[in-house]
C-alpha cells in the first residue's frame, strides 16, 4: 500500500511529463490529480490506524541501493506515526493543490509539465518522509529541491523566475553541504546511516569527542549541527532564508504546496525524526532554539512591510517555521509536529486564497492595488478569513479555537515551561512574533478585502481592461511584476499608490471599471476543504500530538516525546496562557487602527521611522549582503582565476612559457649554426677543449 | 749534442714555417712554407731513426701533395688581392682557445715532469737493430699488415675515382672538326638563291 | 737521444697550429687544406717519435698509412675545391655559407 | 697466421672490393648506359657480402680484424642500408642528368670501409676503414657537382671531416704511445693497469673524432649543411649506413679498447648524449627544410643511442643495436617519402611548406610519413618507442637514473617538431599541388619501412632482440 | 586462454582495429557504417564480457598471455574495475560515431578510422596486464586524439592539439622511466605481480611522483589542467565526448591500478599533495566555470572539478572513497559525455558555442531541454542520478580521511549547482533572444537515440548502482587491504566520552600529532 502511495505520483509524473505532447492536457491533468487523490485516499487510513493505535511502525523494503564497505543503504519505505502524519499532510495538500491548479493554471499552455512537476514533487516529498536511512532522506531532500527548482522556474521566460529558481537550489545546497557532512559524520561515528540504528546508538556517543577541521569537538553536537544546517536550508531559517521569498516567483499553487505546507517543513520533520539524536546534545538544541526563535521574529518583522501578497505569506511561513524549530529546540517535538500539521492546512489555505485573489485581480500581486474585494469574491474572502484566524491563533483559553490557537500557543507555552537555557528567549520571541503575525496577517486582510478598490492604477488591471491580455502572457506580466518588485521606499503600503496613475482612467470608485470575479469551482473546493482543516485541525488532533497522556502512545517513539515537558506546559501560569492571545489581539487592534481607520497612519509611521522601514522593506539587506560577500566575489575570483590564473600564470609560465623558451633557444641554436666553416671548426674545438679540460680537472 | 742542436733547429723551423703557412696572405707562399715544414719534419724523423718514413714524407708530400697544392692554387685563377684581408672575427677567442689547448696538451702529456714519461710497453712489432728500417717495415707491411695495405690501395683508388668523377667533364663548348661531315657537304645544300623584294629583307 | 717529451711538445704545438689554421682563416679554403696537412704532420711526428721511444715499428707503419691517406685526402679535397670554385667562382671561406641555420 | 682463414673471414670486404673493381671496369667501358646494370650488380654484391659475413667468424690477420657476431650485425645492417640507398637513387640522378655508374661503386667502397670499421679490432684497421668510408663519402656528398649546394656540402664535410680525423689520429697516436700498441686487446690490457694522462687525452681525442662521425654534439656542426646539400639519396645513405658503422665502431672502441677505463669516457658520453638530444630537438624546431630537419633528428637520435652506450653494459650495447636497427628503418623510410615529393615541374621538393596538406593529395605517402614521424618521436605503438624503451632500460639498469630522466624529458622537445610535420600534412591546407610518387622502388621501400616501424614491428622483437644480445655478448 | 575458452579481450581489441583498417579503404558513407557496425559489435562483445564476468571468481579473468621478449609480453586480463571502464568505453563509442554522423563532413574515413583506433587503444589500456603493454596503449592514445583535434577541430585547433599532445607526452614519459625501473626491481612486468610487490619506501616516493606526473596531467589535476579546456573547446563533439568520457578516466584508472597498490607508503606520504591540489581544483575551477562564456569550456572546467573529487576519493584510503571515485568516473564519463553531446546538438544547428547566442531553448526544443536538464542535474550530483552515488561515496570516504578536504570539496556541490544551473538558465530559460536560435528544431530521431541511452544509464547508475558496485567490490577491497598498512591518520578521530566541558576546545597538541602521523601537511 505504501508503495502505491509513494510511487503512484512518480508514475503519473513520468507519464504526464514524457508523454505530454502525445496525450494532451486533460488526460495528463486527470492522471496526475487522480493519482494524488488515490494516494491521499490510501494515506488517511494509515494515519487513522496509527491514531487508533492499531498500527505500529514497519519498513517496506524496495530495492538495494548502495553497498560500499559497510556504508550500506537501500531503498526502503518506513512507516511510523511521524511518517503517517506527514503522509496525510503531503497527499492531502498535494491533491488539493492539484485540483486547484486545474483552475489556476487553466490558461497556461504548459499544463502537463506543471502537473508532472507537482506529482514529481509529491513523490520526492513522500520519499523524504518515508526514508529509513539518512541517504534516502537526502534523496527526497534533493528531489524536492529539484521539483522546487523546476516549479519556481516554471515560467522560465521570466528572468526573475529562473533566477529565483537557481537561488532556491543553490541556497538549499548550502544547507545540503551541512547535511551531507552530517551524514558522513554519522557514518564515521556509528558505522551506519540507518535512522533507527543511529537513534539507538546515539546515547552511547554522548560526551565523546571527534576531530573536525583540526578542532576537537563534541561528537553529537557536531553531527546535530551539521544535520541542522541542512534543515536550515530547506526550512529557510535565518541566514539561509533568502530563497523563500524569491520562490514566490513560481505559480501560486506551488507556493501553497511546496513553500508553505510541505517542503519547507522538511527541516522540522528531520529534526523531529532525529530527535533522539538531538536530545544527546544540549548545545545543538540550544542552537536550534536560538535559530528558530530568531527566525520567527526576524521574518515577522519583514512581513510587516511587504506589499506583495505572496511575499507577506512567505515571510509568515518563514516565521512559523521558526516557531516549529524552537519548539523542537526546547524539546517539544510533538508540538513542533503539531504546528507543522496545522500550519500545513492554514498556510496552504492562505496561499491558495491569495492565489484566488491574484487570479481574480488578473495577476496583480501588490496589495496596494487591492481593496474592497470582500464582496467581489466572498468565498475566497471567507477562506482567507479562516486562514487568518487560524494563523493568528484566535481562540479562548480553556474553550478552544482555530488550529493555530492549539499549535502555536502550545509552542509558546512549552517554551516558557521548558528549562532549557534559551527557552526564555524563545518564549519572548515567540510572543513578540505572535503580535507581529497578527498585525501583518490582519493588515493583509484589511488591505485586500476592506477599504475602497484601488485597482485602477494596476498595470495588470489596465491590461485586462484594455484587452491587451492574452493567454500566454505570463511572461509579460512577469516583467511588470519585476519592475514593481521594488517599489519606491517612501511609498507606504497603505497609502494610495500613484506610480502608474498616469494613463489610468480615473473612475471615482477606483475600480477602473474592472470587475473581479470569483474563481472557478476547482479552486474553491480546495479552499473550502482547507478551511475546514484550518478551523478544526487543532481541536481534533491536539490530543494526539501534544497532550501528555495520549500523545506518547500516538507517537510510538517515532520522535522523542517529552512527556514531563508536556505536563509542565499545562502547568504554566495563566498569564502565560493568555499572553499569546493578548499579543494576537493587540496586533489585530493596531492593524485595524492603521488600515481601517487612520489609513494615512502607515505612511506617517513609515516616514517617521524611515531607516527602520527601509531596513525592513529591504529584508534586513540580506540579499545585498550576500551579493556583496558571495556572489560578486565568486564571479570576481572566477575571472581572476581564469584570466590571471589559468592564462596569466599557468599557461604563461607553463606550456606557453616552455614553448617560448624552446622556440627562442631554437632560434639561438639556429643562429649558432651560422654556415661558416670556421665557426663550425670553432665549436668543434670548443668541444674538444671542454672535454679535455673536464677530464683534466676531474 | 749535435742531435740536440739539430732537433731544436728542425723543431723551431717546423713550428715557424707551420705558423707562416697559416698566416701567409698569399696561398703560394703558404705552400712554400708548408714544403719547408715538411722538410724539417723529415729531419725530425730521421733524428728519431725512421729514415724510411722521412724519405717518404719528402717524396710524397713535397713531391706530390705540395705540388698538387701549388698546381691547384695556380689553376684556380684566384684574385689574390682580394684574399689578402685578415682573420678578424674569432682571432682573439680562437688564439686564446688554441693556446689553452696547447698548454693543456703540454701539461697533460707531462713533458715537464721531472721523471721520464711512462710509456706503454710494445710487444707487437719490436725493432730489431740488425734489420734495416726499410726492410723491417717492408716485412711487416707485406705480412701482418697486408690487409690494411690493400685497403690503403683502395683508399687511393677511391681518391682517384672521386677526383675523376668530380672534376672530369665533357667540354660541350668546344667544336671539334668533323671531317666526314665536311666531306659530305654539297654546294646545293649550302647555297640558295633568293630574289628579295625591296624593303622585305631576306629570311635566313 | 732526444727525449720523447720534446717531440710531443713539438707535435702538440704543430697540431694546435693546424687547428688554429682551420678556423682562423676566413679568406682561403686552400690554406685550410694546408692546415689539415699540418695536423697530419703533427700526428706523424708523434707516431714516429713513439715508435722510436717504444722501439716498435707499428708507429712507423701507422705513419705510412697516414701519409697514404693524406695524399688521397689532398686529392679529394682539391677536387672538391675545384668543383666548388667552378660553381661559385670563389674559394673565400666567407662565401661558403649558402646553407645555414 | 692462417691467411686462408683470414681471407674467408674478410670475405665480405674482398667480395665488395673485387666486385667493385669489376664494376668499375664495366662502367669505364660502357659509360653511363651501364648505370642501371651496375646498380643492380652492386646490390647483388651487397647481398653476397651479407651472406658471406654470416658464414665465417673469428679473428683475421692477427688481431686486426674480427668477424664476430657484433661485426656481423653491423655488416648486415650496413649492407641493408646501403642496398636501399642504391635502390632509391637511380631515378633521382637520372632526373638530375647525373646517372653515373660511379655512384654505386663509391657506395660499395664506402661499404668496404664501413665493414672494416665495425670489424676493426686495431686502431690501424679502424683508421683505414674510416678513411675509406670518409673519402667515398666526401665524393658522394658533392656528387651533384654542378649543384652549388652539393659542392658546398662536400667542401664542408671534407674540411671538418679532415679536422676530425686529425683529432682522431692525434688521439690514436697518444693511445699508441702510452699503451704501446694499436691493438684493442693490448690497449685494453695496458689500460687495465692504470692510465697516464696522455692515454686519457688519447681517449678523449679518439672519442671526439668518433663523435664527429656519429655527429654528436658538439661535433655535429657539419651534419645539417651536409644533409641539406648532398643529393637526397646520398643523404639517406649518410643518415643510415655510416651512422651504423660509426656507432658500432664507437661502441667497440669504448668497450673493447677502453673498457677497463669506463669512468674515463662514461661521463663524456653522457654529456654528449644529453647535449645531442637537447640540441637535436631544439634546433630542429626552427627548420624549414625537410632534409635539414632530419639531420637534426639524426643528431637527436644519436643522443638516445649514446645513452645505451653510456650504460656500458652488455644490455646497453644490445639496446644500442636494437635502436640502431629501428632508427635505420625509420630514417630510410622518411627519406624514401621525402624523395617522392616533386613539384609540378618535376623538380624535387624538400621544404617543409611543400608537404602542407599532403594527406589530401596523397594519403598513403602522408600516412607513411606520419608513421615515421611518430615513430621517431618515440610514441607508441610505433616501433620507435621500443628503441627508446630498451635504451632507457639499459641506462636504468646501469644505475644512470638521472640521465634517463633528463633524456626522456628532453625527448619531448623532439616530439614537438615531429608532430609539426604531421600537423603540416594533416591539419594544413595544401598550397602547391605536388606530384608525388617516383617509381615503385621508392613506394615499396617506404611501405616496407612503414610496416617495419608500425606496431607490426613488435613481432620482430624476439628476433631482433636475440640478434642484438648475441652481438653485444661478443664484445664482453 | 580465457575463462570462457575464447580470447574475448583480444577480439575486443581486434574488432575496432580491423574496422579502422577497413575504414581507410572505403568511402565516406561506407566508413560511417563500418564504424557504427564495429562499435556496436564491440558493444555486444562487451555485454557478453560483462555477462560472463564472475564477480566471485578469480581476481583476474579472461586472462590471455603470450610472451614476447624478456619481461615484455602480450598479456591481457581484467578485473571488475577494468570491466566497468571497458563497458563505459564500448558504450560510449557507438554514441560517438552516431554523434559524428552528419557533423563530420570532411575526410570521414580517416575520422572513423581514428575513432576506432582510439577504441582499441583505450580498451587496451584497461585490459593490459603487462605494464609495457599498458604504457603502449596509454601513450598511443595521443596519436588519434591529436589527429581528431587537429584535423576536425575548431578555429584554434592546432594550438589545442599541440598543447594536448605535448602536455600529456611530457607527463607520461617520466612514467616510462619509472616503469622500467620497477620492472627491473621487481623482475616482472606483470601488473598483477607488481601490484603485490613491495617497493622500498624511498624508491616509492619518486616512482609515485613519476606516475603522478603522468596521471595528474591525464586526470587532469590543477594546475596541469589547462590543456583540457582548450582541447575540449576545439575538438569535434565526439572528440570531446570521448575525451571527457574515457580518456580522462585513464588517469584515475592509473592511480587506482598503479599509484595506490604499488606505492602505498608513498601514496600516504603524498596524500596531502593530492588533497591540496584537489581542494584548490574544486574551488578554483568551479569559480572559473562560473564565468565562462563558452559552453564547452564551462563543461570542461566542470570536468576538472569533478575529477578533483575523484582524486580525493581515491586517496581517502577506504572502500567508500575508492568505490565512489570509480562510480564517479563512470558517471562523469556518461554525464560529461552527454553534456558535450548536448552542446554538440545545438552547435550543429547554430555553429557557435557562445552561451549568449542561445536562450529560451525550452520553448522550441522542449525534449532537448529535458535531456539537458537531466544531465545537468546528474552533473551536479542530484540523488537518483549517477553523479550522486559517485560524489557521495567519494566524499564520504574523504570525510573519514580528512574533514578539511571533505568540507572544501563538498563546497563543489554548491558551486557545481551554481555554474551548471547558471548555464542551463542562460541556454534553456529566458526569452528567445536570437531569431536563429529560436528557429532551431528539436532533437532529431538520431540525436534522441544518442542521448536516451546515456540518460538511461545515468539513471540506472543512480538508482541501482549495485550493478556497477558489485563487480568492483572485491577488487576495491583488495586495494584497500593492501594500502591499509600505510593508511594515514585521520583528523576526524573519534575519542570516546571526553567530558562535556571539553567540547570546542582546540587541542593543538593532538592536532599536530595527527598531522605528523598523516604525513606532509
Amino acid at each position: 500500500m505504501i508503495q502505491i502511495i509513494v510511487f503512484l505520483p512518480l508514475l503519473a509524473a513520468i507519464v504526464a511529463g514524457l508523454a505530454n505532447r502525445s496525450i494532451g492536457n486533460v488526460p495528463a491533468k486527470v492522471l496526475t490529480t487522480g493519482a494524488l487523490f488515490v494516494s491521499c485516499a490510501l494515506s488517511w487510513p494509515i494515519f487513522l490506524a496509527f491514531m487508533s493505535g492499531n498500527e505500529s511502525a514497519y519498513v517496506q523494503p524496495v530495492m538495494t541501493w548502495v553497498r560500499s564497505g559497510g556504508f550500506d543503504f537501500d531503498w526502503a519505505l518506513r512507516v511510523d506515526t511521524l511518517t503517517a502524519v506527514m503522509l496525510v499532510v503531503i497527499t492531502s495538500v498535494s491533491a488539493l493543490v492539484h485540483l486547484y491548479s486545474w483552475g489556476y493554471m487553466d490558461e497556461d499552455p504548459d499544463q502537463p509539465r506543471f502537473f508532472a512537476y507537482l506529482s514529481l514533487f509529491t513523490f520526492a516529498m513522500l520519499m523524504l518522509v518515508t526514508a529509513d536511512n539518512l541517504v534516502q532522506m537526502f534523496f527526497g531532500w534533493e528531489g524536492v529541491g529539484l521539483a522546487s527548482y523546476l516549479l519556481i522556474g516554471f515560467w522560465f521566460r521570466k528572468p526573475s523566475a529562473s533566477a529565483a529558481a537557481i537561488k532556491a537550489f543553490v541556497v538549499n545546497r548550502v544547507g545540503d553541504l551541512g547535511f551531507m557532512l552530517g551524514i558522513f559524520g554519522v557514518f564515521l561515528v556509528f558505522g551506519t546511516v540507518s535512522i533507527p540504528e543511529i537513534l539507538v546508538a546515539a546515547p552511547d556517543q554522548a560526551g565523546s569527542s571527534i576531530g573536525f577541521l583540526g578542532l576537537r569537538v563534541d561528537t553529537m553536537s557536531l553531527l546535530c549541527i551539521l544535520l541542522f544546517i541542512g534543515a536550515m536550508g530547506k526550512s529557510a531559517q535565518l541566514g539561509l532564508h533568502t530563497w523563500l521569498p524569491d520562490a514566490m516567483e513560481g505559480p501560486t499553487p506551488v507556493s501553497a504546496l511546496i513553500h508553505a505546507a510541505t517542503m519547507v517543513t522538511a527541516g522540522v520533520f528531520m529534526v523531529c525524526r532525529l530527535s533522539p539524536l538531538f536530545e544527546t546534545s544540549q548545545f545543538a538544541l540550544n542552537f536550534v532554539t536560538i535559530v528558530g526563535a530568531t527566525t520567527a521574529i526576524f521574518a515577522a518583522t519583514i512581513g510587516l512591510v511587504q506589499t506583495d501578497i505572496k511575499r507577506v505569506i512567505a515571510y509568515s511561513t518563514c516565521s512559523q517555521l521558526g516557531y516549529m524549530f524552537f519548539a523542537a529546540g526546547v524539546g517539544a517535538y510533538g508540538a513542533a509536529m503539531f504546528h507543522l500539521f496545522t500550519h500545513a492546512f492554514f498556510k496552504a489555505l492562505l496561499f491558495l486564497g491569495a492565489g484566488s485573489v491574484i487570479h481574480a485581480m488578473h495577476h496583480e500581486q501588490d496589495m496596494r492595488f487591492y481593496g474592497g474585494l470582500r464582496k467581489q469574491i466572498p468565498v475566497t474572502f471567507w477562506g482567507m478569513m479562516a486562514g487568518t484566524l487560524a494563523i493568528t491563533g484566535v481562540g479562548i483559553v480553556g474553550l478552544g479555537g482555530f488550529a493555530g490557537f492549539y499549535s502555536k500557543d502550545a509552542i509558546i507555552e512549552v517554551a516558557f515551561a521548558a528549562d532549557a537555557p534559551y527557552a526564555g528567549y524563545a518564549w519572548f520571541m515567540g510572543v513578540s512574533a505572535a503580535l507581529l503575525t497578527s498585525f501583518y496577517s490582519w493588515r493583509l486582510m484589511f488591505l485586500t478585502f476592506w477599504g475602497k478598490p484601488r485597482w485602477a492604477d494596476s498595470e495588470h488591471i489596465q491590461h485586462a481592461i484594455h484587452g491587451h491580455h492574452n493567454d500566454v502572457d505570463h511572461a509579460t506580466h512577469a516583467h511588470e511584476e519585476a519592475a514593481a518588485d521594488n517599489p519606491p521606499a517612501q511609498e507606504d503600503a497603505g497609502s494610495a499608490p500613484h506610480a502608474h496613475a498616469a494613463d489610468a482612467e480615473q473612475l471615482p470608485d477606483g475600480t477602473g471599471g474592472y470587475h473581479p470575479h470569483e474563481s472557478p469551482l476547482s479552486m474553491l473546493i480546495p479552499l473550502i476543504v482547507l478551511s475546514v482543516g484550518a478551523v478544526f485541525a487543532g481541536f481534533v488532533f491536539h490530543n494526539f500530538f501534544v497532550e501528555p497522556e495520549t500523545a506518547g502512545a500516538f507517537w510510538q517513539g517515532s520522535l522523542a516525546f517529552n512527556e514531563p515537558l508536556m505536563h509542565a506546559m499545562h502547568e504554566v501560569p495563566t498569564w502565560v496562557k493568555w499572553s499569546s492571545t493578548a499579543a494576537m489581539l493587540l496586533g489585530l487592534l493596531v492593524a485595524a487602527l492603521m488600515y481601517l481607520r487612520e489609513t494615512d497612519a502607515p505612511r506617517q509611521v513609515a516616514e517617521n521611522l524611515s531607516p527602520l522601514y527601509k531596513f525592513l522593506l529591504n529584508k534586513w539587506y540580506f540579499d545585498e549582503l550576500y551579493t556583496l560577500i558571495f556572489v560578486r566575489p565568486a564571479f570576481w575570483f572566477g575571472r581572476i582565476f581564469w584570466k590571471g590564473g589559468d592564462k596569466g600564470v599557468i599557461d604563461r609560465f607553463g606550456p606557453d612559457g616552455v614553448a617560448n623558451v624552446v622556440r627562442s633557444s631554437s632560434g639561438l641554436a639556429v643562429r649558432f649554426q651560422s654556415g661558416y666553416l670556421y665557426s663550425y671548426a670553432l665549436v668543434m674545438l670548443l668541444g674538444l677543449v671542454g672535454l679535455v679540460t673536464w677530464v683534466m680537472v676531474r | 749534442m749535435i742531435q740536440t742542436f739539430a732537433f731544436y733547429l728542425f723543431a723551431t723551423i717546423v713550428l715557424l714555417s707551420g705558423a707562416f703557412t697559416i698566416f701567409a696572405k698569399n696561398p703560394v707562399h703558404s705552400v712554400l712554407w708548408l714544403i719547408l715544414a715538411f722538410f724539417n719534419a723529415a729531419g725530425l724523423m730521421v733524428l728519431a731513426g725512421a729514415e724510411f718514413i722521412a724519405m717518404l714524407l719528402v717524396i710524397v708530400y713535397v713531391g706530390a701533395v705540395a705540388v698538387l697544392f701549388l698546381f691547384v692554387v695556380m689553376m684556380l685563377d684566384i684574385d689574390f688581392a682580394e684574399l689578402r684581408a685578415g682573420f678578424a672575427r674569432y682571432l682573439f677567442f680562437g688564439i686564446v682557445l688554441a693556446v689553452f689547448l696547447a698548454i693543456e696538451l703540454v701539461l697533460g702529456l707531462e713533458a715537464f715532469r721531472a721523471g721520464a714519461i711512462k710509456l706503454g710497453t710494445a710487444t707487437s712489432a719490436p725493432v730489431d737493430a740488425a734489420v734495416p728500417n726499410l726492410e723491417a717495415i717492408g716485412a711487416l707491411l707485406y705480412t701482418k699488415y697486408v690487409f690494411l695495405f690493400e685497403a690503403a690501395g683502395l683508399i687511393l683508388l677511391v681518391a682517384m675515382i672521386g677526383a675523376i668523377v668530380l672534376t672530369h667533364r665533357k667540354r660541350s663548348g668546344t667544336r671539334p672538326q668533323n671531317v666526314a661531315k665536311q666531306v659530305r657537304r654539297r654546294p646545293q645544300d649550302a647555297v640558295r638563291n633568293l630574289t628579295p623584294e625591296i624593303g622585305q629583307g631576306v629570311d635566313l | 737521444m732526444i727525449g720523447i717529451e720534446h717531440y710531443l711538445v713539438v707535435s702538440s704545438i704543430l697540431f694546435v697550429m693546424g687547428v688554429l689554421g682551420i678556423f682562423l682563416n676566413r679568406k682561403n679554403v686552400i690554406i685550410i687544406l694546408m692546415a689539415i696537412e699540418l695536423i697530419l704532420l703533427a700526428v706523424n711526428i708523434n707516431l714516429v717519435a713513439f715508435s722510436s721511444a717504444l722501439q716498435d715499428l707499428t708507429g712507423q707503419i701507422f705513419a705510412m698509412f697516414v701519409l697514404t691517406v693524406a695524399a688521397g685526402e689532398a686529392a679529394i679535397g682539391l677536387a672538391i675545391l675545384v668543383i666548388y670554385f667552378r660553381g661559385r667562382g670563389t674559394i673565400a671561406v666567407d662565401d661558403v655559407n649558402r646553407m645555414k641555420g | 697466421m692462417d691467411y686462408g682463414q683470414s681471407l674467408l673471414i674478410t670475405l665480405p670486404e674482398i667480395i665488395l672490393s673485387i666486385g667493385g673493381l669489376v664494376l668499375l671496369l664495366v662502367a669505364a667501358w660502357s659509360g653511363a648506359k651501364a648505370t642501371r646494370a651496375v646498380s643492380i650488380s652492386a646490390v647483388a654484391l651487397l647481398v653476397a657480402a651479407g651472406v658471406a659475413t654470416l658464414c665465417y667468424t673469428g679473428d683475421a690477420f692477427g688481431a686486426l680484424y674480427s668477424g664476430d657476431q657484433f661485426s656481423d650485425f653491423g655488416h648486415v645492417l650496413i649492407y641493408i642500408a646501403a642496398a636501399i640507398s642504391l635502390m632509391i637513387a637511380p631515378r633521382f640522378f637520372q632526373r638530375a642528368g647525373l646517372a653515373r655508374a660511379e655512384y654505386p661503386i663509391l657506395i660499395l667502397y664506402a661499404c668496404v670501409g664501413m665493414g672494416m670499421m665495425v670489424s676493426a679490432t686495431d686502431f690501424l684497421t679502424l683508421y683505414i676503414g674510416l678513411e675509406l668510408n670518409s673519402l667515398a663519402a666526401y665524393v658522394l656528398a658533392s656528387f651533384l657537382r654542378t649543384d652549388e649546394r652539393s659542392a658546398e656540402a662536400g667542401l664542408k664535410y671534407f674540411v671538418l671531416g679532415a679536422l676530425a680525423s686529425g683529432i682522431l689520429l692525434f688521439g690514436m697516436s697518444l693511445v699508441y704511445g702510452f699503451t704501446g700498441s694499436t691493438s684493442f686487446v693490448a690497449v685494453l690490457g695496458s689500460l687495465g693497469g692504470g692510465m697516464e694522462t696522455g692515454a686519457l687525452f688519447g681517449i678523449v681525442f679518439v672519442l671526439a673524432g668518433l663523435a664527429f662521425k656519429i655527429s654528436a654534439v658538439p661535433f655535429h656542426m657539419w651534419t645539417p649543411d651536409v644533409y641539406e646539400g648532398a643529393p637526397t639519396p646520398v643523404t639517406a645513405f649518410f643518415a643510415s649506413a655510416p651512422k651504423v658503422a660509426a656507432t658500432a665502431l664507437t661502441v667497440r672502441v669504448a668497450v673493447d679498447a677502453f673498457g677497463t677505463q669506463t669512468l674515463a669516457w662514461q661521463q663524456i658520453i653522457i654529456f654528449i648524449a644529453l647535449a645531442s638530444i637537447i640540441l637535436g630537438g631544439v634546433a630542429a624546431i626552427g627548420q624549414t627544410n625537410l632534409k635539414r630537419l632530419l639531420a637534426y633528428s639524426s643528431i637527436n637520435n644519436i643522443g638516445f643511442l649514446l645513452i645505451g652506450l653510456a650504460a656500458g653494459t652488455q644490455e646497453g650495447i644490445s639496446a644500442v643495436l636494437v635502436y640502431l636497427s629501428i632508427y635505420v628503418a625509420m630514417t630510410l623510410g622518411s627519406f624514401a617519402c621525402i624523395m617522392q615529393l616533386r613539384g609540378p615541374d618535376g623538380e624535387p621538393r624538400e621544404e617543409l611548406s611543400d608537404i602542407a596538406g599532403l594527406s589530401q593529395t596523397n594519403k598513403g605517402l602522408a600516412l607513411a610519413m606520419a608513421i615515421f614521424m611518430f615513430s621517431l618521436a618515440g610514441i607508441p605503438p610505433l616501433f620507435g618507442f621500443w628503441g627508446k624503451v630498451v635504451v632507457f632500460d639499459a641506462a636504468i639498469g646501469a644505475g644512470l637514473l638521472p640521465l634517463a630522466v633528463i633524456g626522456i624529458a628532453a625527448s619531448v622537445i623532439g616530439a614537438f617538431y615531429y608532430i609539426k610535420i604531421v600537423k603540416l600534412m594533416y591539419f594544413d591546407e595544401s598550397r602547391t599541388v605536388l606530384q608525388t610518387g617516383d617509381g615503385k622502388a621508392l613506394a615499396w621501400i617506404g611501405a616496407i619501412m612503414a610496416l617495419l616501424v608500425s606496431p607490426l614491428g613488435y613481432f620482430s622483437i624476439p628476433l631482433l632482440g636475440g640478434f642484438a644480445n648475441n652481438a653485444a655478448s661478443a664484445l664482453f | 586462454m580465457s575463462d570462457i575458452g575464447f580470447p574475448i579481450l583480444s577480439l575486443l581489441l581486434a574488432v575496432p582495429l580491423v574496422g579502422a583498417a577497413v575504414c581507410l579503404f572505403v568511402g565516406a558513407s561506407a566508413a560511417r557504417l563500418v564504424a557504427l557496425l564495429a562499435t556496436l559489435i564491440n558493444f555486444v562483445i562487451g555485454i557478453v564480457l560483462w555477462a560472463s564476468y564472475d564477480p566471485a571468481g578469480a581476481q583476474w579473468q579472461f586472462v590471455e598471455r603470450a610472451d614476447i621478449f624478456g619481461p615484455f609480453s602480450y598479456a591481457l586480463g581484467i578485473d571488475g574495475i577494468a570491466l566497468m571502464l571497458i563497458m563505459l568505453t564500448v558504450f560510449l563509442m557507438p554514441i560517438c560515431i552516431g554523434a559524428s554522423w552528419n557533423a563530420i563532413a570532411k575526410r570521414v574515413p580517416e575520422y572513423m578510422s581514428a575513432f576506432l583506433f582510439m577504441e582499441t587503444l583505450v580498451i587496451g589500456v584497461f585490459a593490459a596486464q603487462d605494464i609495457f603493454l599498458f604504457y603502449i596503449f596509454f601513450e598511443a592514445g595521443l596519436i588519434p586524439m591529436y589527429l581528431i583535434i587537429g584535423i576536425w577541430g575548431g578555429q584554434d585547433r592546432i594550438y589545442a592539439a599541440y598543447k594536448f599532445f605535448l602536455y600529456t607526452l611530457l607527463g607520461s614519459v617520466l612514467m616510462l622511466i619509472a616503469i622500467l625501473w620497477m620492472v627491473r626491481a621487481a623482475g616482472t612486468a606483470a601488473i598483477p605481480e607488481l601490484m603485490v610487490y613491495d617497493f622500498a619506501p624511498q624508491a616509492q616516493t619518486w616512482l609515485w611522483l613519476a606516475f603522478f606526473a603522468s596521471f595528474a596531467v591525464k586526470m587532469p589535476m590543477w594546475p596541469v589542467h589547462t590543456w583540457l579546456p582548450d582541447a575540449h573547446v576545439q575538438a569535434p563533439t565526439a572528440g570531446s565526448v570521448i575525451l571527457a568520457g574515457v580518456l580522462l578516466k585513464l588517469g584515475g584508472y592509473g592511480m587506482l591500478r598503479f599509484s595506490l597498490p604499488m606505492f602505498p607508503e608513498a601514496s600516504a606520504q603524498f596524500m596531502w599533495l593530492i588533497f591540496g591540489l584537489s581542494m584548490v581544483a574544486v574551488v578554483y575551477t568551479s569559480l572559473v566555470a562560473l564565468v565562462q562564456q563558452d559552453m564547452k569550456k564551462l563543461i570542461a572546467y566542470s570536468s576538472v572539478a569533478h575529477m578533483a573529487i575523484v582524486t580525493v576519493g581515491l586517496f581517502a584510503f577506504n572502500q567508500q572513497g575508492l568505490e565512489g571515485s570509480i562510480i564517479l568516473m563512470l558517471s562523469h564519463g556518461l554525464v560529461s559525455g552527454a553534456l558535450f553531446l548536448c552542446v554538440g546538438v545545438v552547435y550543429d544547428r547554430l555553429h557557435t558555442r557562445e552561451i549568449s547566442r542561445y536562450g529560451g531553448l525550452s520553448i522550441n526544443m522542449p525534449t532537448y531541454a529535458v535531456f539537458f536538464l537531466l544531465f545537468t542535474m546528474a552533473s551536479i550530483g542530484l540523488p537518483g542520478t549517477s553523479g550522486f552515488v559517485g560524489e557521495f561515496l567519494a566524499l564520504a570516504g574523504t570525510y573519514q580521511a580528512s574533514t578539511w578536504a571533505a568540507l572544501i570539496c563538498t563546497t563543489g556541490i554548491i558551486l557545481g549547482a551554481a555554474y551548471s544551473l547558471y548555464l542551463y538558465r542562460r541556454v534553456a530559460f529566458g526569452e528567445q533572444k536570437n531569431v536563429d536560435a529560436a528557429a532551431m528544431s528539436d532533437l532529431s530521431m538520431r540525436e534522441l537515440w544518442l542521448l536516451a541511452p546515456l540518460a538511461g544509464a545515468a539513471l540506472w547508475m543512480g538508482i541501482y548502482p549495485e550493478s556497477f558496485l558489485q563487480p568492483i567490490r572485491r577488487d576495491v577491497s583488495m586495494i584497500v587491504e593492501r594500502i591499509d598498512r600505510a593508511k594515514p591518520a585521520s583528523d576526524s578521530q573519534l575519542v570516546e566520552n571526553v567530558g562535556w566541558t571539553e567540547r570546542f576546545r582546540t587541542v593543538r597538541e593532538e592536532h599536530h600529532e595527527n598531522t605528523a602521523a598523516g604525513g606532509a601537511h
